[in-house]
C-alpha cells in the first residue's frame, strides 16, 4: 500500500514542479495536476478499502523520524480514510468541473487548486496542532486565492472579507495554541487530550480559543456573513469546495480537537449547532441567490452535524452511522447542486426555470435536494431515522424539535426552489450544458444512489424485498424512451403482480381483513386508474416510475409491521405523488403546499413514533398499543400526519389546488386512492392506541370535532367552485371529514361506517373524478360553465356522474344509503348529537354540489363548441363502468363487504355492530334492508315509467332553444346556462362560512416568517468590517456563556 | 460614536479573555519536556548547533514545508492576481528616485545579497536560516526595485528558482523517508562533526533551498506590487 | 377574464330571407375544443321546427265527452296581456268576480296554458310573441280574443303596424265584443268557451294544424322581419 | 297479496289527498274573501293534464325526470306505516326506518331536478338552486327534532315510536317533547314550500320554477307526487309527533290538521327572500331543536 | 510587584496592548489599508505573546556555541519551541499580509476607493 506521506509528497511537489510549465501548453499542466490528484484519492481510496474490509489497524506515520511529541505525526485511521476519500473525490470531480477555468487561468492558479486539497488532506491527517494551524492556513489562503477565479468585483471584496476574518479566527487559534502549549507543555493532540489543560484556569481559556477557533470555521450561524458572500460570489465550483470540502475537514477539525475540551465542550457545541441550523435555514427561507441559499443550506447542515457529534453520546454506537449518512449525503448533494447552479449560470432561483427542458438536469436537481432533505430513499433518511429514534430513546426530545424544526425550514426553501425550477419557462434562452460540468454531478448523483443502497444494508432496517419497487421504478426510468402505451402495460402488469402476491397470496389466506381492505383499494384501484393512461400521447417522461413508487409506497404501508417501515412508505408515497402532482402545468404552487404540510405532518409523526420509541423501546408498530404514559402526545402527534393526508380542517388548504393541477389522470389516484393511507393510518393509530389506552379517550372527541367541521366546511366550500376539478376536491375534504368522524366515534358501527365508507369513497369518488377527467379530456376545459348540455354527446360518462353522485349524496337505493345510514345509528348511539347534526347538514348540503355538477355538465343547453364531441375515450370509461358494477353489486348486497367488516370489528368492539337477519341489517335503533329497498325501489320506478310510457308515447324530442322564454326566444347558449355563480343566494346566505380564515392565517404565518427573516438578516451588512465584529462578539458572547462571566 | 463605545466594550471583553488566559502565567522557571529532550537530544540526533533550526527544519520540519508553501501560494496568487492585463495602458508614472538613493543601492545590494546567503548557509550554526536569509535577499532586491523603478526584472527566472528550490526540499523529504527515519528526517547524508559547516545532515541543503525560495517568492511578490505601482 | 371566442360569424350574403336577420342569428363557424371548425346555424340547429299534427280526438265518445268536460271545467289561462285589455283580466281573479269558481285559474306558462286570452290590439310585433306562445301551448289549446280591435282592427283599423283580423292568424274560439269589455263579458266569454268545449267544438289546434301552411301564410305576409322557425315548440 | 294493500292503501291516500287539497284551496279562498274553486278542481286538473294530446320532451331526464320525482312520493309512502296496528298498512316498512324516509325524498328532488336541469330553462335552474338551498337548512331543525325523539324512545322505527305514544294525547310526542315537536313544525313550514318559503317556484317573479316546461302527462306526474308526499309528510310527522293513527278517520283528521297549519301561515305571511329563509332557519328552529336535544 | 515586572510579563501585556490596538484598528477604522495596518499589529501582538512565554529569565538563546556547554544546555537555554513557532507563524502573517495588500489594490483599482463601506454589494 502507498503511505499517507505520499499525498503530501506527491501533490507537493508536483504544484511545485508546475512552475516549470508556466508557459508551456496548460494542458500539459492541467494533465500533470489532475494525475496527481488521481493518484491521491487513489491512496485515500485504498487507504479506506482496507479499513473497511477489516485488513487495517490504525497506523501513525512520523516525519523526521521522532516519536511524537518530538515531532510531528499523522495518523490513518478510517474515520480518516473516510474524510481524506471524501476530499480528495470532490477534488477530482471539482477539477473536472473547473477543467475550463482552470485552464483558462494557468498553472498559478491549478497550483492553488492542488494545495487546497492537500492542506485538506494534512489537516485531516495531522496530530500536531500547531501543524494543524499551518495547513488551516493553506487551506484559507488557497480558497482566497480560488475565490478570485472570476475577477468579479464582488468576489474581491467577498475574498477580503473572507481574508479579515478567517485572519481574525487564526489569530484567535494562534493565541490558544502557544497558551495551550504554554500549561500543557505539548503540541500533539493526543497529549493535550490527556493532560490537566481544563483544570488550570488559564489552560481551560486557551482550549477555549482553540475551540473557538474551530467553532468559527465551520462559520457558526450569526458570525457567518463572510462565508456565505463568499459562497454566493465565487464562481459555483468553488462553492461545491467550500461546503462539499472545506466544511467536511472543519468538522473533521472539532471531531479531532473536541476531546481536549471534555464533555463539558459537548453541550456549548450542541447549542451552537443549534443556533446555526435553526438560523441559517430560517434565513435560507428568504432568499433569491442560488448560490447564497446553497451556502444557508451548507451552514444549516453543519449546524446539524454539529448537533449530531455533541449528542454523540446519547447517539453510542450508532453515532457513526447518522453522522456519515447525513455528512455524506450533505457532501455529495450539496456538490451537486453547486455545480449545477455553476451550469445554470443564473443567480435568481426563479431563472433556474431555464432547465425545465432538460429532463436530466431536473432529475439530477430533484435527487440533490430530496438528498437534502432526508427523503427516502436517500442516505440521510436512514440517518434521520436513526439520529431521531435514538435521541427518542434517551429521551431528547428538545434536540428532535429542533431538528425537525430546522430541517423543515430548509425543506421550504429547498422546495419552493425545486418548484421554481419547474416553472414554465417563457424565456426561449438556450441552455447549453457541457459534459465536463455536467460529468461530476451525474456521478454525484450515482454516488449517491449507490451509497443509499449501502446505508440502507447498514441500517439493518431494510430487507431486500423494498427495493424491488426502487429496482422496477428505476427500470421504468430506464425505459422512459418507450412510447407510452407500452410503459402503461409495464406499469399495470407491476401493480397487477404486486396485489397478485400482496392480496392474493399473503392477505386472503391470512384472512386479515383491514389489510385486504386496503390492498384492493390501493392496489386494484391502482390498476383501474392506470388504464386512462393509455389516452396520453408520447412519453410522458418521468411518470410511470413515480406512480410504482406512489404505488408501492402505498402498498409499503399496509405491508409495514414497524413504525420504519411505515414512515418509510408513508415519505415514499408522500414523495411520489408531490413529484406526480407537480408535473402538472400550473401545479407549482400549490404542491409546494402539498409538499410543506405533508412534511410537517410527517415530521410530527416522526416525533410520534420517537416518542413510543422512547416509552416501550420498540419499533413494532403493534407496540404503539404500550404506550401509556405519552399516549396522549404520541396520539396527538402521530393523528397530526395522518389528519395533513385526510386534509382535514386547518391543513386542507393544500388539497384543493393540489387536485386541480395534478394531472387528470393522477387526480382520481391522489383523490380516490392517497389520501385513504391517511384513514388506514389512522385505523392502525386508533386500534392500536384508543382501543386499549382510557387516556386518549378525549383525543377522538376532539378528532370527532374536527371530522365534523371539515365536513360542513369543505362541503360548503364546494357548493361555490367553478372550477369543476376543484369542486370534487373539496368535496373529498368534505367526506374525509366525515370518514374521520366516523373513526373518532370509536364505536363498532362508528368504524363500520368509516371503513365501509372508505370502500364506497373509493368507488364514487374516482368513478367522478375519471368522470370529470373523461370530460376534460374532451371539453379541454375545467370551468365548469364552459360546459353544458353534454347528456346528449355523452351519455355514458352522464351516467357514472349520476350513479357517483347519487352515492355521493347516500341516497337509497344506491350503497351511499348504508353510510347514512349507519352514521345515525352509530351518532345517536354514541350520543354526539351536535357533531352528527353538523355532519348531517353538511351531507344535505353536498346535494348541492352534487347538482351543481350534474346540471352544469350535463344539463341545460349545449355550447356551441360542444356540439360536435364525441363520448370520451373508451380507457376512461372502462375502469368508470367497472366501478359502477361495484357500486352496483354492494348497493344490492352491501352485506358482502359490511358483514366481513363487522366480523373484523367485533374482534376489538365485542357486542356491538349490525345483527344480520337475511338481509336485514338492524341495530338496537333501526333496521335497514338494502336488498328488499332495492326490490321495491326498481319495481315501483319499473310500474311508474311503464305508466308514464303507456301514457305519452309519442312525444316530439325538442331542441335546447325550444323553451318558454317569456314569448321571447334565447340567443345563445351563454346566456340560457344558468351556471356561472349558480349558489349566489346561498353565498348571500351563509356565506361567512366559506370564508378563506383558514387560508389567509396560513399565509398570515407565512408571511410573517419572511417578514422576521427579512429583519433579522439585516446584520448581514455586507460590510467586512461589521463581519469582522460579529466574530469578535461572537468569540465574547461564548466565553461569557461558557464560563458565565468573566 | 455609540459604536465606537460598542466596540470599545467588546474588547474590553477580549482583553478580560486574554487576561484570563494569562491568569495562570507564573513564567517559566525550567524547560519543559519536550523542550528539554530538542535541548538534550538534539545536538546527537539532528546535530545541528541552532537548536531552534533543529526544530523548525527537523522536528517540526513539516511546519516548516508547510510555510514555505504558504509563501509560495501567496507570492503565485498575488502574482496572478496582480498580473497586468490591460495592455493600452503601457506608460506607467512613476516618480524619480533620488540620487543617493540610486547610488547607495548600486553599493547596498550585491552586499545584502551577499549576507542573505551567508544567513541562510549557517542556518544551523547561528541565528538566523533560510527565511531570515532569504528575506535579506528578498529586501536587497526590494530596495534594487525602489531605486530604479523602471527596472524589470523578469518572473521568469524567479518562478524556475523557485519551482527548483520547492521540489528540492519536497524530494529532500522524501529522501529521508527513504533513507532515513521519515519524512524530512534530516539524516540522510550523515550527520557530520557538530558545530561545522559542513554538518547537521540535510540542514543546511534544506535552508539553501528554504533561502532560496523565499528569497525569490518574497521577491516575486514585491514585484508583482511593483508593476502594479503607478503614482501618477 | 375576458373569454376568448372560439366562434367566428360569417356575414351573411344579402339575400332576401337574410335580410332581417339579428346578427345573433347569422351563421357562426365554431372551433370544437379539440380544434376542428365547424359551421352552427342557430336558427336550424338551436330550435325543432317540426310542423304540429293534428290529435284526434279520443275514438270512444264516453270516454271523450268526459275529458271534454275536465277540460272546460279546468280553464289553465296564460297571462298574456297584448293591448289595453289586460287590465279587464285582472279583476277576475279578485272576489268581486271571482273566476276560480268556473275553474279559471292562471298559469305563468304556455307549457301548462289551455286557453290564450289576446287582450286587445295586436301589433306586429306582439302578435310575433302572441304566436310563439301560442305555439308552445299543448293541444288542446283555446284562444279567446278580446275587443273589437281583434276582430276588425277597431280604431287600428288602418294603423300601419297593427293587424286587423285576429284568426287569420291563429284559430279563435271566442270573441268578446267590446272596446273594452268589461270583466262580467269576460266571464260570459268564459261560459260561452267551456260550452264550446263541452260541445266538442274546441279543436282550434287540430284547425291550426291542419291548416298550418294557410295560416303561415298570412303570418308572414305580415310579419315582414319573419326570423324564426316555421313552429315554435 | 301485500301489492294489492298497498296499491290500496295508495288508492286511499291519492284521493284524500285531491280532496284535502281541493277543500285547502277552498278555505285558503274564504281567507282571501272568495268563493274559489270547487272541491273536486284538484280531480279534474288531475285528469286534465293526463289528457292533453300533444307532447313534447327535451331528453332522456326530462323524461324520466317526473318519474324519480313520483318514485320519491310513492317511495315514502311504501315505507310507511300508515295505520298503527294494522299490519295490512304498514306497507313496506319493514325495509327501513325513518332515515330511509329521510332520504327517499331526496330522490325526488334529484329526479325534479335533473328533469328541470334537462329542460334548459334558467328558470327551473333558478328554482331548483333556491329549493335545494333552502332544504338544506330546512333539514336542520328537522333533523335535531328526529335525533332528539330518537334519544327520547331509543329506536328509529316509525313503528316503535307511534307505539310509545299511544295510550292518550298525553302520550304523545307533542306533550312529552314538545322542544322536539316545536323544532320539527317549524321545519315543516319549509318542507310544504307554502309561504313564507315558496320562493322556490314563486309565481309572479319566476314562473312555477321547476316545472316550468313540464306539461300534459309529466305535470300530471307531478301533481300526483305532490299530492301523495303532502299527505305522507303529514302522515310522517302524525306518526312522529302526534301520536299516529290506529284508523283511517283518524288518520284523515291528524293529516288534515297537520296540513292545514302551513297552509293556514301560507295564506297569512308574506314571502322571505330566499337567503332570508336559509338563515331563518338556522335561528329559532334550530335553538330549538338544540334545546331539544338538550333537553331531553 | 516589582516580581511581576519582569520581562515575561511585560511582553505580555505589551502583546495583549498590541493586540487589542490591533482589533481596534480592525473594528473601527474605515480605510482599508489601515484595517491592514490593524491586522498586522494584531498579527504582531500574537508574536510577542508567543515569543514572552518561551523566555526565561537569565537564560540565553538556545544556540549551543561557545557560550553554552553542550552537557549543560537544558539549563541555560531559552525554550526553542515558540521560537520556531513564532517564525512559522511570522511567515503566515507575512503571506496573508502580503495577500490582504494585494486585495486593497485590486479593490482599489476597482473602484478608486479605499472606504471599507463602499463595498457592500453583497448582503443579507
Amino acid at each position: 500500500m502507498v503511505g499517507p506521506i505520499y499525498i503530501i509528497a506527491i501533490s507537493l511537489g508536483t504544484a511545485f514542479s508546475l512552475g516549470f510549465f508556466k508557459k508551456a501548453n496548460r494542458n500539459i499542466s492541467f494533465g500533470l495536476m489532475f494525475f496527481a490528484m488521481a493518484f491521491v484519492t487513489f491512496i485515500s481510496g485504498q487507504w479506506l478499502y482496507a479499513f473497511l474490509s477489516h485488513q487495517q489497524e490504525t497506523i501513525q506515520i512520523f516525519t523526521a523520524g521522532f516519536k511524537p511529541p518530538f515531532s510531528i505525526s499523522l495518523q490513518m485511521g478510517f474515520h480518516e480514510a473516510v474524510f481524506l476519500t471524501m476530499i480528495n473525490v470532490l477534488g477530482l470531480l471539482s477539477a473536472i468541473y473547473l477543467f475550463d477555468h482552470l485552464k483558462e487561468k494557468g498553472a498559478n492558479m491549478m497550483m492553488v487548486f492542488m494545495l487546497l486539497f492537500m492542506g485538506l488532506n494534512v489537516v485531516v491527517m495531522t496530530r500536531d496542532i500547531f501543524n494543524l494551524f499551518v495547513f488551516l492556513e493553506i487551506s484559507s489562503i488557497t480558497l482566497v486565492g480560488l475565490i478570485i477565479l472570476e475577477k468579479k468585483q464582488d468576489a474581491i471584496s467577498s475574498g477580503f472579507k473572507y481574508l479579515i476574518a478567517s485572519g481574525i479566527i487564526s489569530q484567535i487559534l494562534l493565541i490558544g495554541i502557544i497558551a495551550a502549549y504554554y500549561y500543557g507543555g505539548s503540541l500533539f493532540i493526543n497529549d493535550m487530550v490527556d493532560s490537566n489543560l481544563l483544570f488550570v484556569k488559564g489552560g481551560s481559556v486557551a482550549v477555549f480559543l482553540i475551540l473557538i477557533a474551530v467553532v468559527l470555521e465551520l462559520k457558526p450561524f450569526p458570525a457567518n456573513g463572510w462565508a456565505l458572500d463568499v459562497y454566493q460570489s465565487a464562481t459555483p465550483g468553488i462553492g461545491a469546495i467550500v461546503s462539499g470540502a472545506v466544511a467536511t475537514t472543519s468538522l473533521f477539525i472539532l471531531y479531532k480537537l473536541l476531546p481536549i475540551g471534555g464533555d463539558a465542550w459537548l453541550l456549548p457545541i450542541g447549542i451552537t449547532g443549534v443556533i446555526s441550523f435553526l438560523g441559517s435555514n430560517f434565513l435560507g427561507i428568504n432568499q433569491k441567490n442560488a448560490n447564497r441559499i446553497l451556502g444557508y443550506s451548507s451552514i444549516g447542515q453543519v449546524g446539524l452535524l454539529m448537533i449530531i457529534m455533541s449528542l454523540s453520546k446519547d447517539l453510542g454506537d450508532k453515532f457513526e452511522f447518522v453522522f456519515f449518512s447525513i455528512l455524506i449525503s450533505h457532501y455529495l448533494a450539496k456538490a451537486g447542486l453547486f455545480w449545477i447552479s455553476g451550469i445554470i449560470n443564473k443567480d435568481e432561483i426563479g431563472q433556474w426555470n431555464i432547465i425545465k427542458n432538460k429532463p436530466g438536469l431536473i432529475v439530477l436537481t430533484g435527487v440533490f435536494m430530496l438528498t437534502l432533505l432526508g427523503l427516502p430513499p436517500f442516505p440521510s433518511f436512514y440517518g434521520k431515522w436513526e439520529l431521531i429514534m435514538n435521541l427518542a430513546h434517551s429521551g431528547n426530545f428538545t434536540w428532535i424539535a429542533i431538528i425537525l424544526l430546522g430541517s423543515f425550514f430548509e425543506a421550504i426553501y429547498l422546495l419552493r426552489w425545486f418548484g421554481k425550477t419547474l416553472m414554465n419557462n417563457e424565456n426561449s434562452e438556450e441552455l447549453i450544458v457541457k459534459f465536463h460540468k455536467i460529468f461530476p454531478a451525474v456521478i454525484s448523483s450515482f454516488l449517491i444512489l449507490m451509497f443509499s443502497f449501502l446505508t440502507a444494508r447498514w441500517s439493518g432496517l431494510m430487507s431486500v424485498k423494498y427495493f424491488i419497487p426502487f429496482a422496477i421504478a428505476l427500470l421504468l426510468f430506464a425505459l422512459d424512451f418507450l412510447p407510452v402505451f407500452i410503459k402503461n402495460i409495464m406499469a399495470i402488469a407491476t401493480v397487477s403482480w404486486y396485489s397478485y402476491v400482496l392480496i392474493y397470496q399473503t392477505y386472503i389466506p391470512e384472512n386479515d381483513i383491514l389489510r385486504i381492505i386496503f390492498g384492493f383499494i390501493f392496489l386494484i384501484g391502482a390498476i383501474l386508474l392506470l388504464f386512462p393512461g393509455f389516452t396520453f400521447k408520447g412519453k410522458r417522461r418521468g411518470f410511470y416510475p413515480l406512480v410504482i413508487l406512489m404505488f408501492s409506497g402505498l402498498a409499503g404501508l399496509i405491508e409495514a409491521r414497524t413504525t420504519f417501515q411505515f414512515f418509510f412508505a408513508w415519505e415514499m408515497m408522500t414523495l411520489a405523488s408531490y413529484l406526480l402532482i407537480i408535473r402538472g402545468k400550473n401545479a407549482k404552487k400549490t404542491s409546494f403546499s402539498y409538499i410543506l404540510f405533508s412534511m410537517a405532518g410527517a415530521f410530527m409523526m416522526f416525533i410520534g413514533f420517537g416518542l413510543a420509541y422512547f416509552e416501550t423501546g420498540s419499533i413494532s408498530l403493534n407496540a404503539l398499543a404500550d404506550v401509556l404514559i405519552y399516549a396522549n402526545w404520541v396520539y396527538i402527534l402521530v393523528a397530526v400526519g395522518f389528519l395533513v393526508k385526510i386534509a382535514s380542517l386547518g391543513v386542507h388548504i393544500w388539497l384543493p389546488d393540489s387536485y386541480t393541477e395534478a394531472d387528470d389522470d393522477v387526480t382520481p389516484m391522489i383523490s380516490s386512492i392517497l389520501v385513504k393511507s391517511g384513514v388506514f393510518g389512522l385505523i392502525i393509530l386508533m386500534l392500536s392506541m384508543s382501543l386499549k389506552n382510557a387516556a386518549s379517550s378525549n383525543i377522538p372527541y376532539i378528532l370527532g370535532w374536527i371530522g365534523a367541521l371539515s365536513a360542513l366546511i369543505g362541503n360548503m366550500l364546494a357548493i361555490y367552485q367553478e372550477d369543476v376539478k376543484k369542486l370534487v376536491a373539496y368535496s373529498s375534504i368534505g367526506i374525509m371529514g366525515y370518514i374521520l368522524f366516523g373513526l373518532s366515534m370509536m364505536s363498532h358501527l362508528g368504524w363500520l361506517t368509516a371503513i365501509s365508507y372508505s370502500i364506497v369513497h373509493f368507488l364514487y369518488k374516482a368513478l367522478l373524478f375519471l368522470a370529470v377527467a373523461g370530460i376534460i379530456y374532451r371539453t379541454k376545459t375545467r370551468n365548469i360553465y364552459e360546459m353544458g348540455g353534454l347528456i346528449k354527446r355523452m351519455p355514458l360518462s352522464f351516467i357514472s356522474v349520476l350513479i357517483g353522485i347519487i352515492t355521493l349524496a347516500g341516497m337509497p337505493p344506491l350503497v351511499g344509503f348504508a353510510g347514512k345510514w349507519m352514521f345515525y345509528n352509530a351518532v345517536i348511539l354514541k350520543g354526539w348529537y351536535f357533531q352528527g347534526a353538523i355532519v348531517f347538514f353538511s351531507g344535505i348540503v353536498a346535494f348541492l354540489y352534487c347538482f351543481k355538477l350534474i346540471h352544469n355538465i350535463f344539463l341545460g343547453p349545449i355550447k356551441d363548441n360542444h356540439r360536435k364531441l364525441k363520448e370520451t375515450s373508451v380507457w376512461w370509461l372502462i375502469p368508470q363502468f367497472v366501478l359502477i358494477i361495484g357500486i352496483m353489486i354492494i348497493s344490492v348486497y352491501p352485506k358482502i363487504i359490511l358483514e366481513p367488516i363487522g366480523l373484523y370489528l367485533s374482534m376489538y368492539f365485542p357486542g356491538e355492530g349490525l345483527v344480520w337477519a337475511g338481509t336485514t341489517a338492524s341495530t338496537s335503533l333501526g333496521y335497514w334492508d338494502a336488498t328488499q329497498i332495492m326490490m321495491v325501489f326498481a319495481g315501483m320506478f319499473g310500474v311508474i315509467f311503464i305508466i308514464l310510457f303507456l301514457m305519452s308515447r309519442k312525444v316530439q324530442v325538442v331542441e335546447q332553444f325550444n323553451i318558454v322564454f317569456q314569448a321571447e326566444r334565447p340567443e345563445r347558449p351563454e346566456t340560457t346556462h344558468y351556471a356561472h355563480n349558480m349558489y349566489a343566494p346561498y353565498n348571500k346566505a351563509l356565506g361567512f362560512l366559506a370564508a378563506p380564515f383558514i387560508t389567509n392565517s396560513w399565509e398570515f404565518i407565512y408571511e410573517s416568517f419572511h417578514a422576521i427573516g427579512d429583519q433579522i438578516r439585516k446584520f448581514y451588512t455586507g460590510n467586512g468590517q461589521t463581519y469582522a465584529l460579529h466574530i469578535v462578539m461572537y468569540v465574547v458572547a461564548f466565553y461569557l456563556f461558557i464560563n458565565g462571566g468573566f | 460614536m455609540v459604536k465606537n463605545a460598542f466596540i470599545f466594550l467588546i474588547l474590553i471583553g477580549v482583553a478580560m479573555i486574554l487576561v484570563n488566559l494569562f491568569a495562570g502565567f507564573t513564567g517559566n522557571v525550567d524547560l519543559g519536556q519536550i523542550a528539554n529532550h530538542y535541548v538534550a537530544n538534539g545536538p546527537a540526533e539532528v546535530g545541528s548547533a541552532n537548536i531552534v533550526t533543529a526544530v523548525v527544519v527537523t522536528y517540526r520540519g513539516f511546519d516548516t514545508l508547510g510555510e514555505v508553501t504558504i509563501l509560495f501560494l501567496s507570492a503565485a496568487i498575488v502574482g496572478f492576481f496582480l498580473k497586468i492585463e490591460n495592455t493600452d495602458n503601457t506608460e506607467r508614472n512613476l516618480k524619480y528616485t533620488s540620487e543617493i538613493l540610486n547610488t547607495a543601492s548600486q553599493v547596498l545590494v550585491p552586499i545584502m545579497i551577499l549576507f542573505g546567503v551567508y544567513v541562510f548557509i549557517n542556518g544551523h550554526l547561528s541565528p538566523g536560516g533560510g527565511f531570515q536569509g532569504g528575506a535579506i535577499i528578498a529586501s536587497g532586491l526590494v530596495l534594487m526595485f525602489i531605486a530604479q523603478p523602471k527596472k524589470e526584472i523578469g518572473h521568469k527566472l524567479i518562478n524556475i528558482i523557485e519551482s527548483i528550490s520547492g521540489v528540492g526540499f519536497v524530494l529532500m523529504g522524501l529522501a529521508g523517508v527513504l533513507f532515513a527515519g521519515g519524512f524530512l528526517d534530516n539524516n540522510v547524508i550523515g550527520l557530520g562533526k557538530f558545530g561545522t559547516l559542513f554538518s547537521a545532515g540535510a540542514i543546511p541543503i534544506i535552508y539553501i533551498f528554504v533561502g532560496l525560495k523565499v528569497g525569490s517568492e518574497l521577491t516575486g511578490i514585491a514585484l508583482s506590487l511593483k508593476e502594479n505601482q503607478n503614482e501618477a | 377574464m375576458a373569454e376568448e371566442k372560439n366562434y367566428k360569424i360569417i356575414q351573411p350574403d344579402n339575400s332576401e330571407e337574410n335580410k332581417f336577420l339579428k346578427p345573433e342569428n347569422y351563421k357562426r363557424e365554431v372551433t370544437a375544443p379539440d380544434g376542428n371548425t365547424f359551421i352552427v346555424d342557430p336558427l336550424n340547429d338551436y330550435f325543432c321546427d317540426a310542423k304540429p299534427q293534428p290529435h284526434a280526438p279520443n275514438t270512444i265518445k264516453v270516454v271523450e265527452k268526459f275529458l271534454n268536460w275536465a277540460r272546460s271545467q279546468s280553464i289553465w289561462v296564460l297571462g298574456f296581456g297584448t293591448g289595453c285589455g289586460s287590465i279587464e283580466i285582472y279583476p277576475l281573479m279578485t272576489p268581486r268576480f271571482d273566476a276560480y269558481r268556473f275553474g279559471v285559474q292562471q298559469r305563468p306558462t304556455p307549457r301548462q296554458s289551455n286557453l290564450m286570452i289576446i287582450s286587445g290590439y295586436l301589433s306586429v310585433k306582439t302578435l310575433k310573441r302572441a304566436i310563439r306562445s301560442y305555439e308552445q301551448m299543448q293541444s288542446p289549446k283555446f284562444v279567446m280574443a278580446l275587443g273589437s280591435c281583434t276582430i276588425n282592427g277597431g280604431m287600428y283599423w288602418d294603423s300601419y303596424n297593427t293587424i286587423n283580423r285576429l284568426d287569420h292568424y291563429m284559430p279563435v274560439d271566442v270573441y268578446v265584443a267590446g272596446c273594452m269589455p268589461r270583466p262580467e263579458a269576460l266571464l260570459a266569454g268564459f261560459m260561452e268557451l267551456k260550452k264550446r268545449i263541452r260541445e266538442g267544438k274546441g279543436e282550434g289546434a287540430n284547425q291550426y294544424a291542419e291548416n298550418f301552411d294557410w295560416y303561415k301564410a298570412n303570418q308572414k305576409k305580415i310579419i315582414k322581419d319573419w326570423n324564426m322557425p316555421d313552429y315554435n315548440w | 297479496m301485500k301489492i294489492v294493500y298497498v296499491l290500496l292503501g295508495l288508492f286511499i291516500i291519492i284521493n284524500y289527498g285531491l280532496l284535502q287539497a281541493g277543500v285547502l284551496r277552498r278555505i285558503t279562498a274564504r281567507v282571501g274573501k272568495r268563493i274559489g274553486v270547487p272541491f273536486y278542481q284538484p280531480y279534474i286538473d288531475l285528469i286534465k293534464n293526463y289528457a292533453i294530446r300533444s307532447q313534447f320532451s327535451h331528453g332522456v331526464m326530462f323524461y324520466l325526470g317526473p318519474v324519480f320525482r313520483l318514485s320519491g312520493g310513492v317511495g315514502i309512502f311504501l315505507f310507511m306505516p300508515l295505520i298503527f296496528g294494522n299490519e295490512i298498512f304498514s306497507n313496506y316498512s319493514m325495509a327501513g326506518d325513518l332515515i330511509l324516509i329521510m332520504y327517499f325524498m331526496f330522490i325526488g328532488m334529484l329526479g325534479m331536478a335533473l328533469g328541470a336541469g334537462e329542460g334548459g330553462h334558467p328558470y327551473s335552474i333558478i328554482g331548483i338552486t333556491r329549493g335545494l338551498s333552502q332544504f338544506t337548512t330546512v333539514e336542520v331543525p328537522f333533523t335535531l327534532a328526529v335525533i332528539s325523539i330518537a334519544i327520547q324512545y331509543q329506536t328509529l322505527s316509525i313503528t316503535e315510536i307511534v307505539a310509545a305514544q299511544q295510550g292518550g294525547i298525553m302520550h304523545w310526542t307533542l306533550m312529552t317533547n314538545p322542544l322536539a315537536t316545536g323544532a320539527a313544525m317549524l321545519s315543516f313550514l319549509g318542507m310544504m314550500m307554502y309561504a313564507p318559503f315558496n320562493v322556490v317556484n314563486a309565481p309572479q317573479e319566476n314562473p312555477l320554477g321547476p316545472p316550468t316546461e313540464f306539461h300534459g302527462t309529466f305535470l300530471g306526474m307531478l301533481q300526483t307526487n305532490r299530492v301523495i308526499l303532502g299527505v305522507m309528510e303529514a302522515i310522517l310527522f302524525m306518526n312522529l309527533f302526534f301520536g299516529g293513527a290506529t284508523n283511517w278517520g283518524i288518520l284523515f283528521i291528524k293529516a288534515f290538521l297537520i296540513y292545514f297549519y302551513p297552509v293556514f301561515v301560507g295564506a297569512v305571511f308574506p314571502r322571505y327572500r330566499i337567503d332570508q329563509s336559509i338563515r331563518w332557519f338556522l335561528y329559532l328552529p334550530t335553538a330549538l331543536g338544540i334545546l331539544a336535544i338538550i333537553f331531553i | 510587584m516589582m516580581e511581576k515586572l519582569n520581562i515575561q510579563n511585560i511582553g505580555l501585556t505589551v502583546g495583549i496592548l498590541v493586540i487589542l490596538v490591533g482589533l481596534w484598528g480592525l473594528l473601527t477604522q474605515k480605510n482599508l489599508i489601515k484595517i491592514v495596518i490593524g491586522f498586522a499589529l494584531f498579527d504582531t501582538g500574537t508574536h510577542i505573546l508567543m515569543v514572552s512565554i518561551g523566555y526565561i529569565k537569565y537564560r540565553t538563546a538556545p544556540i549551543l556555541d561557545e557560550a553554552v556547554d553542550i552537557r549543560n544546555a537544558a539549563k541555560l537555554v531559552v525554550d526553542p519551541i515558540p521560537q520556531a513557532l513564532v517564525l512559522t507563524a511570522i511567515v503566515i502573517g507575512l503571506g496573508i499580509t502580503a495577500l490582504m495588500l494585494s486585495y486593497v489594490l485590486k479593490m482599489y483599482q476597482n473602484k478608486k476607493s479605499l472606504e471599507i463601506n463602499n463595498y457592500k454589494d453583497l448582503k443579507w
